[in-house]
């Protein structure tokens, strides 16, 4: 039998005066195992706790129950408390009777009523709560970085530099991501190459970073502190050691017809390639779906040209199985597809561009080398149309509701570009809002508008027409002026909407990392939390999380190193001790259990028991604790019961039913 | 039945199995059990005809503990049960040499004895050679008759099909005999009122006397030691007092094999009371298929069964007030 | 000797209703069970057995003994009251009848169980012979005489348009009297009776069961037949439920538990319990019987060899055969005795 | 309890709230003063997927005339899928209770994020308003628990 | 009469559009083939709801001139279709002329035995949204 002391608390009058304290300290005592009551202003005070150290000395109690504010305010205020008073912290429950009670009433009689009622439902739990012990769980000091955008470059840098091996995981061929493909960036319209570039180069020769390019993560298992990754390295079909990264190889390959990824298609790359020049590592791959070597067994030109002996064309997918402690996700983003906006032509002319095609157009190492050409004739255009909110802010499902965010800006970036190099070319931008909070950015609006004559309509284009000279015309309204705009334009530019990279689901599914509806990673919390998921050890870095820009995803970057920094120094983690556990006399090894654990916790175990004398060897559940979350869906799906929660047993939420119900 | 005995000996006298798990003659014409044979001399009484009603998948649970093979008897429909078992890892499949045994339907002298045929000293027609469409009941009170079809057992008229789900060989021809609707009589209820439900409901389950014939003869209700034998709950009964606990053990055993149970039908079979208690099972298993997609729970070895998966786009619970 | 309508039955219950409860075979969703009369119950005389025995008249289910309620830090005890009210049993068969006797040399004994002593002190049986015994029947065996409920307080019987009533003792006299003026006096209908008797008896010699032996079952056997190997076999379908425990007349096992009913207090009751359950006289350090085979070896020995040897050679079988009928594994006491016979036979 | 009314029919609600989404609702609700009815009563759960339909049928029993369970909306589950699971269990339940001829709209399923203050305070009012209306449960009572 | 909040509500519950969601940013204006011809254009008869000035639009000559081509409709990105807006005050105008539409109990006196029933149901759909 437990010796429960009661507390309630006034909360100042934010309790007492709805709820008669005194009157459910008195009812308090009528209850099964409860040896003392009390009520008091403030328990959550220095002086409450002080009470409750002194009647748990005194009255020698087993068990607490404080009627106060939710738990999820003040739980481990008095679980600390009464773990100093030398009881074990899990015999503390709280009845909220603030929150749930005084706070949503206003007659007092009925409050207090109320107050009794979620009093005894706590006392009926502590007489079947039992003291639990955390466990501990040892910290793997290494972490992982799952993609190798300028977010990922950043963490992997930042984790390094604090003293811990990071490897990066990324799906291409380089790293370098998204930044990479960029002309300038804006505010400062430094260019992003020379910005870039160096950090590659930094990542690369850093002797605590790993890189696995052109590889991706297949498997995750464990916890946080202790996961197990396994990471399938593609096969290059080139020999990282043994290459040396002259090129050779690409100049002299037959097969160069397969449109370039780095260049959106705007050109055509080799069989072997690396994405572009200052590709890190500097190290090519063979598309074996272009390779002639690989579709015909004929060729083999690579192979006789590099003179380091570098081509392999035996080489396998490798499966590497590493240990983390921290998982930073920095997948990125990608711009959706255009298939549903057929009014403004995208799929019907080569001059409707999206804005990272012009970010490619305008780069002197892209398709153009540089110059501003129409692709359809290669003539320089003199009207240019950007359209703002493609698929971004839209309702409905063709698009995104949320706004891209980077548009704006990047899109007063190129007109600015535009007329500083052609300042013959006409550039008109139809915009519904222009969005510029952020340091330096209105100015730089503003300085479109006001010094380089950038055309900006209030509007949104209803359609773009191609006409049969290759002209398009474009039917935009002004709003400002109440009128309907047919403009003729010689390029087109969409600023498309922004999203998560498509793979993100599937390594979110992995990592058990929860996504929201637009497949962004949910953060632990929107304020407090941004940079951590839910499930622990998994941070978020870049626009995976949600829209960004470089100076943002920059410093997200860094915060999600410092946390998965703060994780790593713990040599040891305490694991919630409210987990699953079978009773191995009852447990049937079915296997339900294991089929709905989120966590892979529950393994099987063919074990020896004696049932009351019956010694038998049976298969039974095993919940590991490290991973087991506490949810209890294994403890519905057990038909027998054998499968109970701590902390949230069978009994004992069925000892607050009944004490509702009584 | 007699290629059956021939081939249970062959494999038993070549060692291939330890012990055949099928039916033994009983000491009425329609009271057969099932039984263990091991030697050649106990196949004297090993019998297979229409009264085997008894599904034997659930025997394999201990067979599976003993040394050596246990060539089983499984009709279509306890190939389910088995493939589920197994499933669950409750059954060995190593353990069981499976001969799936051709059904034509089982009887069920409780219809029979519902006829008004009483004193019944000899059944014909019975056996599973037997081609015959009627049953020929010799009885203290004279000669009786029946067609076979109507003293079928509730499940065979809505048999699931004759193909074995698992085996190692098949002996014996089978023969359709799914004449109704499987969810006819769940439709019925469905289409009550709620004060007609209740009041169904309440008149069957008062029968109940909790003899947990039910539950031990499922062979999804496999567990160890039941909800209801053990304080896990607090829900160890074993009487109704009170009419709410007839709903709970029901509505509760019910929910545990959903998605699980195959409507093997046992439940009902052995219900000494006549409950419906097939119309539980099949509501659940009428909701899974409506809503959830078609399944049949033991049909594949597939781990995760309708309550251990979901979908995101899964209907809400509210549409149980909609269809209303 | 005096007989009544068939027609005038449910006159007749009213009448006995209207002082006392009646209990009687009633078919509710497709299945007869003795039940309270009511106006719109379904009586049913012309089905042979209950499916339960009416032993739950005497002994029901479950019932409560006594309730405690928390007052404050104290504990009040209130015990439930006794049977006060007369009640009537219509329609025992004799075998049900002869079951009665084998509980009250269980619960009419020292010490007494005052619940079931007040049930008895206040229920008249009345039962009616068995017009069409069935192949599952085997009361001869056990000493029972299907044609003539002697036990009873009345006896009656059901032939063509009449039922004949007997009363057997005081109590019987005294219900007899208070249905007087149904009832008709009918000078031949000893005769009548008696050629009915002769019927039955003539049914029951021709059925399966009725010469089965109780060779090797009396005497000093317990332990002969407790170590014999055969229940190594026996058991083996058994599916451990509580089938053939529950409907028989004779089964005397309960177990006690306690509800808690929240305000109402924590309610003691007692139900009936099964040798076939795996947690039957399970005890702190465990269970006795650990083994199916043990329990339903219990079952058996109890009724053939235990009870017998604390009660005068009376079996605590009597042949009703419900167990024959309802059993899902088709496991029976015959199937047992018979195993045992013929091994007998073979030794 | 001493503390009786005796008039109007006062139903007894159980609520089931997960811990991350439905009870921090139920504290938003709270502590945005948005008041629902004294007779509901919440229990809290690590995840809906906790919530035993013996749960359910257990506060039946003893005599609550509604129960409701609230979870993270589907998606948002802190455990990803418990309440994926839990939807179809209560579906399943409900739909079984409904069969049984217990009356519709005793049980209910809501999904009350964090944030739905509102949200949970308004079910609250709809629920109870709801049970008002069918009135004491009789048909899932155990009478040993009636007072 | 209906007072203007009614008749805003009416267009809201006809059209089933909610108003508040338009984000101006006038994609049905640059849409509309009869923009020249429209005295209050698209995107504007959005916020004519949103102002109650439902007098203006039923007096309106854009009215008139919607083709009920729908590319609006088809391209609003937040759901809001103007076009809508402007079928439901079309009907707004219809209904009043007539006083009020049909009472569903009106209906079997008025019938000609002979009327089709599929006319009935369509004329239903097209009235009693």
């Amino acid at each position: 039998m437990q010796r429960i002391g009661v507390f309630v608390c006034h909360c100042g009058s934010n309790i007492a005066a709805t709820v008669d304290v005194k009157k459910v300290a008195e009812m308090a005592l009528h209850e099964p195992g409860v040896v003392h009551a009390e009520d008091y202003a403030y328990m959550c005070s220095e002086a409450g706790q002080e009470l409750i150290h002194k009647a748990i000395k005194e009255k020698h109690l087993t068990g607490l129950v404080v009627c106060s504010c939710s738990p999820r305010m003040h739980e481990t205020t008095f679980r600390n408390a009464a773990e100093r008073a030398g009881l074990n912290p899990y015999m503390v429950e709280i009845a909220n009777i603030r929150e749930h009670c005084s706070w949503i009433h206003k007659d007092v009689e009925e409050a207090t009523e109320k107050a009794v009622i979620l009093m005894r439902a706590a006392v009926a739990k502590v007489n079947l709560n039992a003291p639990l012990k955390p466990g501990e769980s040892r910290v793997t000091k290494r972490a992982l970085v799952i993609g190798g955008g300028i977010a990922g470059i950043q963490t992997a840098l930042d984790i390094a530099e604090a003293g811990y091996p990071v490897d990066i995981v990324e799906k291409t061929p380089s790293i370098g991501g998204r930044m990479s493909q960029l002309d300038k960036t804006f505010p400062t319209l430094d260019c992003s190459s020379c910005i870039l570039t160096p950090k590659m180069g930094e990542v690369n020769a850093h002797p605590l970073i790993n890189i696995y390019t052109y590889s991706e993560v297949e498997s995750v298992s464990g916890f946080v502190g202790d996961f197990t990754v396994e990471i399938r390295k593609k096969a290059r079909s080139v020999d990282m050691d043994k290459c040396t990264g002259c090129g050779l190889c690409q100049e002299k390959c037959p097969s160069k017809k397969t449109p370039s990824e780095f260049n959106r298609g705007l050109s055509t790359r080799s069989a072997i390639y690396t994405p572009f020049a200052q590709a890190v590592p500097n190290v090519p791959v063979i598309d074996r779906d272009a390779c002639i070597k690989f579709k015909t067994g004929k060729c083999g030109i690579c192979s006789k040209v590099c003179q380091a002996g570098a081509i392999d064309y035996d080489q396998i997918d490798q499966i590497v199985t590493e240990k983390y402690g921290a998982i930073v996700v920095a997948t990125g983003f990608d711009m959706i597809k255009l298939d549903k906006y057929d009014e403004y032509a995208y799929s019907q002319s080569k001059d409707v561009i999206t804005s990272l095609e012009l970010e490619r157009i305008m780069n002197a190492a892209g398709p153009t080398g540089g110059h501003l050409e129409r692709l359809s004739d290669g003539k320089a255009p003199k009207e240019i149309v950007f359209i703002q909110c493609v698929g971004s802010r839209c309702s409905d499902d063709r698009g995104k509701s949320y706004c891209s965010k980077v548009c704006c800006m990047y899109t007063a970036k190129h007109a600015m570009l535009i007329r500083d190099k052609y300042p013959d070319t006409n550039v008109t931008v139809f915009y519904i809002d222009v969005r510029t909070p952020g340091k330096n950015f209105d100015e730089f609006y503003r300085r479109a508008v006001e010094d380089y004559g950038v055309n900006y309509i209030k509007g949104q284009v209803g359609k773009v027409i191609p006409q049969p000279d290759g002209k398009l015309l474009v039917q935009g309204a002004d709003l400002i002026d109440n009128k309907q705009i047919l403009k003729e334009a010689d390029m087109v530019v969409l600023a498309a909407a922004i999203e998560p990279n498509p793979d993100v689901r599937k390594i979110a599914t992995m990592l058990t990392a929860s996504i929201d509806t637009n497949n962004f990673l949910t953060e632990a919390h929107a304020k407090l939390r941004p940079v951590e998921s839910p499930t622990a050890g998994i941070f978020l870095s870049g626009v995976c999380q949600g829209p960004k820009d470089i100076p943002e995803t920059v410093s997200q970057a860094g915060a999600a190193a410092v946390k998965a920094i703060g994780l790593l120094a713990k040599d040891k983690l305490l694991t919630n001790p409210c987990t699953a556990h079978s009773d191995e006399l009852m447990c049937n090894g079915c296997s339900q259990c294991a089929n709905v654990c989120p966590y892979g916790a529950i393994t099987y175990e063919d074990k020896e028991v004696n049932d009351h004398g019956i010694r038998e060897t049976r298969r039974i559940a095993v919940v590991n604790d490290a991973l087991c979350q506490g949810c209890g869906a294994c403890t519905v799906t057990c038909p027998s019961g054998a499968m109970d929660l701590q902390g949230f047993s069978n009994r004992q939420i069925l000892a607050e039913v009944d004490a509702i119900c009584r | 039945m007699q290629e059956l005995i021939n081939r249970a000996k062959e494999l038993l006298a070549d060692g291939t199995v330890a012990r055949v798990l099928g039916w033994k003659a009983g000491d009425l014409p329609y009271n057969p059990e099932p039984a263990y044979f091991e030697k050649e001399e106990d196949f004297a009484d090993f019998v297979y005809n229409g009264f085997c009603g008894a599904n034997l998948s659930k025997y394999m649970i201990e067979a599976s503990k003993l040394e050596g093979k246990t060539l089983v008897c499984l009709k279509p429909c306890d190939t389910y049960s088995f493939q589920e078992l197994m499933k669950e890892h409750r059954v060995d499949r190593e353990k069981a040499y499976i001969i799936g045994v051709g059904c034509k339907g089982k009887l069920d002298i409780e219809k029979i004895k519902a006829m008004g045929i009483k004193g019944i000293k000899s059944i014909s027609g019975a056996e599973i050679e037997d081609e015959a469409e009627t049953l020929t009941i010799n009885t203290i009170y004279g000669e009786k008759t029946c067609s076979y079809a109507d003293a079928m057992l509730e499940r065979c008229h809505v048999c699931k099909g004759k193909d074995h789900m698992i085996f190692d060989e098949v002996i014996g021809e089978s023969k359709e005999t799914k004449d109704a609707d499987r969810f006819a009589e769940v439709e019925k209820i469905e289409a009550m009122s709620p004060e007609e439900k209740f009041a169904f409901f309440q008149k069957e389950l008062s029968k109940c006397i909790r003899c947990n014939a039910c539950r031990n003869v499922c062979p999804a209700c496999s567990c160890r030691k039941c909800v209801f034998d053990s304080n896990k709950f607090d829900s160890a009964q074993k009487a109704n007092v009170d009419s709410f606990e007839e709903k709970m053990f029901h509505i509760i055993r019910a929910f545990h094999v959903a998605g699980r149970c195959t409507d093997c039908g046992e439940c009902s079979r052995v219900c000494p009371q006549g409950i419906p208690l097939h119309l539980f099972n099949r509501k659940f298993i009428k909701d899974i298929n409506e809503l959830y997609g078609e399944y049949q729970a033991g049909a594949d070895l597939e781990p995760r069964t309708p309550l251990t998966n979901y979908e995101f786009e899964d209907v809400e619970p509210g549409i149980v007030a909609e269809r209303g | 000797m005096y007989k009544i309508a068939k027609e005038n039955l449910t006159a007749l219950f009213q009448k006995i209703a209207a002082e006392q409860e009646l209990y009687l075979p009633v078919k509710t969703a497709g299945q007869v069970n003795f039940g309270v009369w009511t106006e719109d119950a379904e009586v049913d005389l012309d089905t042979l057995k209950s499916v339960k025995s009416p032993k739950d008249v005497f002994f029901p289910q479950s019932e409560t003994l006594y309730t405690c309620i928390r007052d404050g830090k104290k504990i009040k005890i209130e015990p439930e009251a006794l049977k006060e009210q007369n009640f009537v049993v219509f329609g025992m068969k004799a075998c049900d009848v002869k079951g009665v006797e084998v509980l009250d040399r269980v619960f009419l004994v020292d010490p007494l169980d005052t619940f079931y002593a007040a049930r008895r002190d206040h229920g008249t049986i009345v039962a009616l012979a068995c017009h069409e015994p069935e192949e599952t029947c085997f009361c001869k065996v056990f000493g029972v005489d299907a044609a003539d409920p002697s036990a009873a307080d009345v006896a009656t019987w059901l032939i063509g348009d009449e039922l004949y009533w007997k009363a057997l003792t005081e109590k019987g006299e005294a219900l007899t009297e208070a249905v007087k003026d149904l009832l008709t006096e009918d000078g031949a209908a000893e005769e009548t009776v008696e050629k009915e008797k002769e019927a039955i008896r003539g049914i029951v010699e021709q059925l399966p069961y009725t010469n089965l032996s109780l060779d090797g079952w009396n005497g000093d056997v317990l332990m002969e037949k407790f170590e014999d190997p055969l229940w190594d076999e026996l058991y083996k379908p058994c599916l451990a439920c509580g089938t053939c425990t529950f409907v028989c007349p004779t089964c005397q096992c309960y177990d006690i538990k306690d509800y808690d009913a929240g305000k109402n207090g924590v309610q003691r009751y007692r139900c009936w319990d099964s040798c076939m359950y795996s947690d039957f006289t399970m005890m702190a350090h465990g269970n006795n019987r650990k083994s199916q085979k043990e329990r339903f070896r219990q079952r058996f020995m109890h009724k053939l060899v235990y009870y017998p040897a604390n009660n005068d050679g009376m079996y605590s079988c009597v042949g009703c055969g419900r167990c024959v009928e309802k059993c899902p594994a088709s496991l029976n006491i015959v199937k047992v005795i018979k195993a045992f016979q013929k091994q007998g036979g073979e030794q | 309890m001493s503390i009786e009314k005796n008039e109007e029919f006062r139903p007894k609600i159980v609520a089931f709230c997960c811990n991350w989404c439905s009870y921090a609702g139920a504290d938003l609700a709270g502590s945005s003063r948005m008041s629902y009815s004294a007779d509901v009563k919440i229990i809290r759960v690590p995840c809906s997927c906790r919530v035993n339909p013996m749960f359910i049928l257990r506060a039946f029993e003893r005599g609550a005339d509604g129960v409701i369970m609230c979870g993270c909306h589907p998606g948002d589950c802190h455990y990803t899928s418990g309440n994926f699971y839990a939807r179809r269990r209560m579906t399943l339940l409900f739909s079984m209770l409904d069969y049984i001829g217990v009356e519709n709209g005793r049980t209910r399923v809501e999904w009350v994020s964090a944030a739905e203050g509102a949200k949970f305070s308004q079910t609250m009012h709809e629920f109870v308003d709801k049970i008002a209306a069918l009135g004491k449960n009789v048909r899932l009572e155990d009478l040993r628990c009636r007072n | 009469m209906k007072t203007e909040k009614n008749r805003a509500e009416l267009i809201k519950e006809i059209s089933g559009v909610n108003p508040l969601k338009c984000m101006k940013c006038g994609k049905c204006s640059a849409s509309c083939p009869s923009y020249n011809e429209m005295d209050i254009k698209p995107h504007q008869f959005v916020s004519y709801v949103i102002n109650e000035d439902i007098e203006s639009l039923v007096n309106s000559k854009s009215l008139w001139k919607c083709l009920s081509c729908f590319a609006c409709v088809e391209r609003c990105p937040r759901d809001v279709k103007p076009g809508k807006l402007i079928d439901a005050a079309r009907q707004i105008v219809v209904r009043e002329r007539g006083n009020t539409y049909l009472d569903p109990d009106e209906i079997p006196e008025l019938i000609d035995p002979d009327t089709p029933q599929q006319l009935l149901v369509s004329a239903f759909r097209r009235y009693r949204r």
